[in-house]
């Protein structure tokens, strides 16, 4: 137990806050679209020509081959740069964070040897072909049909909620194999090249007005039998390494973030009039507690999380207990803005984007979504309650 | 002593929902024919004597009224024009209850004596929550809305009338909360019915019926002390105030926590634009906090003799 | 629609209140044993003297032949006339709110003629017998066995949860006289002479230092076949209708006490000086927060109970709705004294009773109960979702 | 950086449990036997240097203790004197660490410089939550306790000695208070496996699943950031200050809803004053809330720099 950073992690971050003060982009990044995904790209390929993609990544497959504790302290450092945009808001999340890591762990030479370098190049837009309409909560119970036709899948069915499916040049899919078998048992995990005839992406807009998400379609796509990861029909197996991977440092930037907002809204209550006009929002006693609890919580996740990553560095693995860190940041995340709306006042009626500065109500609309988002909060609890704790999973 | 609706409130109620039903989908903007039904069906007027040109009815029947405008998040100036009914100005009441006058919400906006305006019309009348008074809108600049089917603006007024009973405001606010309360449990309510995961209604897991216990709870809690302050203000008891600050922080609460419930409860169909949950959120988040709404009932409340 | 009492009502109000100041006993009620059963059924004599016992009894069986809102107009008499005890913490609860309601929905002609006369005079203590150890949210999975030997029931067994065991004369007993039959059809409903041998009765001690309840053991106790109320086997729905009436007006003296409480803590906050040594409690701005929420939720909860009794009035029986009330209530009398504790400070640090004036911590510990018994709040949420919202309940 | 213990502090929390398991059964009053194997294992002197006559370790091990005091919820005056042993009068040190003196917990209590004690020894000594002096109990007079294995007192002190580091007093509180939210969290859990309603034990109902999983992420939270605000002050780095009052806050209302809720879970029998449950309960607030408590650290944690 110790809160020591080797000399090595001390070098990083100091290398990493030189370079981020040098390289960090200035302009905004735009909102959507062609010129979003050419932003993305181009500070994908910034990062690695300065050696930083791929940080946790083996060297062998172009990464820095560097700790997951040297993950989190860039996360700090890119925070701490003030950036005009957040870390994990990027269409290059999918590629370095989903189908990078499991390509990594699942797929063949050739799979890695093509894509892994164009990730970490920015290259390649990578994007999420899991949740169906009829398959929320309940994954493995999609529906998306795949059949064998020599030595190609033909893929018939819809995917919801794909992240910038409109600027994607792949996407990592989930589609039903085997309909005879137990559905946990009939998946296979396939790369689907997005420009493949059959393929419609219409987007869907959000009520916090943004239209990352897409429903995509798909009528008789062919997609090599070469591109299944994995074995046939062990889909499910290769998406959970995907999920252990979510549980351990996919969503470390969002927390580290967190921290930052609450800093943020702390820095408003304090500087901004309460309603009598007079004294500042922050000697309301009710927002004064909740704000202090939420510093607190901040600093709690972020142990929790270093607590994960000393536990992953022993079992080699992350454990199910990385599930209550997504439990835990997730409805947090909601708490902040909910407590924000309250802190603004008058300005809650003020409709905001929702990235930029000192603004509250678009990441209040945003917040929604981290307690439905890649899993809602029932079924995190579920895992919880299961996995860790051991309780009975019949009813 | 009763506290359900008569057989002729029971009509009002499903005389209104009709209305509404005819010509409001959720989610759409407000609609020229929608108004003008409310015009003709006497909504404007409701609870105004018949002597100075209303229907006759009641508070009572303008907050059943509000409840239903509230369970389907009607668009536009409605409630502010069944307030401003009520002015003592011939002229202007006239044109307000028949559907001429649309008047709008307001309050002070910084230190400059600007208003800061709900549902505004260029030209037009407002409701200040603030002083109670009627002001006419001059120079509107409108701001991007959390509510966008509540338009937002800045503008200036010129006082045309005052006096309007801040308590009647109160109770209607907290109407139009009790009906978003009330309608976004019975969207959970009916989801859990309809949606199916794992291979049951997702209703029969105890997590989402629960949540929907609660919210009926809570519904239930703000109609009724809504309906309770309505009869209190109408036969002017001498517990009026409490019982319409109690309304009105009842009401706040449950409208905003069962309407942000109701969205986790739909997962990611609820977090959609098209889906009419966030619409529920967005009203419920604008009505409780204008004009210091929530926060100033608290104290009013606490403040009150019993 | 309508707050208006009948000039009959406010007449009723008028009578109690004057009849209260001069009939409601100054000393403090004993705390437990045959003082206390004493001291509780001299008041319940005093009431029936009076012609206040049975207020919403019908006129046959020696009530008052009222209605549910002149009954809640006596609980508020009684509450503002500042008595120095509980209206629903007394021996007689049983009998005039469980026992005596099931005898006259479902009673014999000559059970009722014995027992409800007794009841409302104050000669007859009852308790309840339905929770076991084993079945308690499950109440249905009761396992007392009585087995029929001639013209009598043999019962063998254990109950838990009774409350005023050692000083009651009758006990509303469910035992199972089926064990064949599905688990809601073997149940039958038996009026227990608590003094016939056999009947074990050991004290439960609570964490809030009182010792109310008692567990019950039942060795071979012989029970006359007269006694079952209702038929053989149909104890369930017997027991069912006791609940209706649970839902309805048995916990209103619960409710109306709970805004004095409220007010009397309001009263606290405005006297007691906070912990910075200035200021009142009451300009703690989160605490005046919470205590106006705890004001308007009680007079939501009084309007939700006239809305239940015009409801009722309407259809005869309570109707599933009012289990939203019960629901309401527990949660709200347990936040009421969780906000107690923060409203005084360290005096929270001492212990009292659960009776007496001014104090709150006694009352805390107590109000754990008001979520569990009599069916825990999942268990009301349950049925709140099931019953009232046609919610499925598989799974 | 690491935060799970090294095996040196495994083993050190086993055999922390070892002699608790052997000298106490929770729910007991504080054992003299407890007591004595304490003083023999040396954990009253455990954080402090061995020069000074201690074990030589640090108050991360002192806060490993703590969790485990809280854990089974023990008696006595085991906090104030371990948080004593640090006092640099060496002679009030060598009886405190010994075992011969034991600390009491104590606050201002009214106007005229009297003190509310927490487990008093007659004659004996107390720390001060308040200016963080050690005082000798004068003329003590005993109170109910809400927390009846806590011997309440009210009493005068006259100062022996002063300038005890009130961060370890409060990382220590924390330690418990989290021990306590970790302890409540793993009876509910297993209540769930072992008891059967409806023919399938309780813990399979999403509602107490999804109580007891939110139980299990407060206690992993209290503790995680117990464990770090140990290792900030041990190492003193600059931001160790507010760590500290960031487990307080966190423990403090971890340790009170877990407790509460872990009564609901137990239904029935967690009411009985024969189950444990309710002994968390009000240990739990009386340690949250001691000379001021969570609020205080509250307004603490708020207005620290970082």
């Amino acid at each position: 137990m110790n809160l020591d950073f080797t000399p090595e992690e001390e070098a990083f971050r100091e290398r990493a806050r030189t370079w981020l003060a040098e390289n960090l982009p200035s302009e905004d990044r735009p909102a959507m679209g062609q010129p979003m995904r050419e932003f993305d790209l181009a500070w994908q390929r910034t990062l690695f020509e300065g050696g930083w993609a791929g940080i946790n990544w083996p060297v062998e497959f172009g990464g820095q081959g560097l700790s997951d504790i040297q993950q989190m302290i860039w996360y700090e450092e890119f925070a701490k740069a003030d950036p005009p945009f957040s870390l994990n808001n990027s269409c290059t999340f999918v590629g370095n964070n989903h189908g990078g890591p499991t390509l990594i762990a699942c797929g063949s030479d050739d799979q890695k040897a093509t894509h892994l370098p164009r990730i970490l190049r920015g290259e390649a837009v990578w994007c999420q072909g899991f949740s169906e309409p009829g398959a929320g909560s309940d994954l493995a119970s999609l529906s998306c049909r795949a059949e064998i036709d020599g030595d190609e899948l033909i893929v018939t069915g819809q995917k919801i909620w794909t992240s910038y499916a409109d600027v994607a040049d792949y996407q990592e899919l989930l589609v039903r194999t085997d309909p005879q078998a137990p559905k946990h048992k009939g998946i296979s995990w396939v790369i689907c090249d997005m420009r493949t005839p059959g393929i419609d992406i219409r987007p869907i807009e959000t009520m916090a007005h943004t239209t990352d998400f897409a429903e995509v379609f798909y009528d008789e796509v062919r997609i090599p039998l070469s591109n299944v990861v994995g074995q046939l029909n062990d889909g499910w197996r290769v998406a959970m390494s995907t999920l252990s991977f979510e549980r351990g440092t996919a969503f470390m930037a969002d927390q580290v973030e967190l921290a930052k907002v609450v800093e943020n809204l702390i820095h408003e209550a304090r500087t901004r009039t309460g309603a009598d006009g007079k004294r500042p929002v922050i000697a309301d006693d009710e927002l004064a507690r909740r704000l202090a609890n939420c510093r607190a919580e901040v600093a709690a996740l972020r142990a929790m999380t270093i607590a994960g990553i000393s536990r992953t560095r022993r079992s080699g693995i992350p454990g199910p207990e990385a599930s209550m860190i997504r439990l835990f940041h997730g409805e947090l995340h909601q708490r902040v803005y909910r407590l924000a709306l309250d802190v603004i006042g008058a300005d809650a009626f003020r409709l905001t984007g929702v990235d930029g500065d000192g603004v509250w109500t678009g990441p209040y609309l945003q917040s929604f979504a981290y307690t439905i988002g890649g899993g809602t909060t029932d079924i995190q609890r579920n895992i919880v309650a299961e996995r860790v704790l051991g309780l009975p999973r019949v009813k | 002593m009763d506290l359900l609706p008569t057989p002729e409130q029971e009509e009002i109620i499903e005389s209104i929902r009709s209305v509404l039903a005819d010509h409001h989908t959720i989610g759409e903007p407000a609609s020229d024919t929608l108004w003008q039904a409310a015009a003709a069906q006497g909504w404007f007027g409701l609870g105004v004597p018949e002597a100075s040109g209303g229907v006759g009815y009641s508070v009572v029947e303008e907050a059943l009224l509000a409840i239903e405008l509230g369970r389907v998040a009607v668009p536009g100036p409605f409630l502010g024009t069944i307030l401003a009914a009520h002015t003592a100005d011939a002229t202007i009441r006239e044109s307000v209850i028949g559907g001429t006058s649309p008047v709008a919400l307001a309050e002070a906006e910084g230190d400059e004596g600007g208003l800061r305006v709900f549902d505004a019309t260029d030209g037009g009348l407002a409701l200040r929550l603030d002083d109670h008074s009627l002001v006419r809108l001059t120079g509107l600049s409108d701001e991007p809305s959390l509510d966008p089917l509540i338009r937002l603006s800045l503008s200036s007024g010129e006082a045309v009338a005052s006096g309007l009973d801040p308590r009647r405001t109160s109770v209607l606010i907290a109407g139009v909360l009790a009906g978003i309360a009330a309608a976004v449990a019975e969207q959970s309510v009916s989801y859990g019915k309809d949606r199916e995961q794992f291979g049951v209604p997702i209703g029969s897991f105890q997590a989402i019926k629960h949540r929907c216990a609660d919210m009926a709870v809570r519904a239930e809690a703000a109609t009724t002390q809504v309906h309770y302050a309505a009869l209190a203000l109408r036969d002017a008891t001498t517990d009026a105030d409490f019982h319409v600050e109690a309304a009105a922080v009842i009401a706040a609460r449950a409208a905003i926590d069962n309407a942000e419930i109701n969205i986790q409860n739909h997962g990611g169909i609820g977090f959609t634009l098209e889906h009419s949950a966030h619409r529920y959120v967005t009203r419920a988040r604008v009505l409780a906090a204008v004009a210091g709404g929530l926060r100033r009932h608290q104290v009013d409340l606490l403040a009150a003799n019993l």
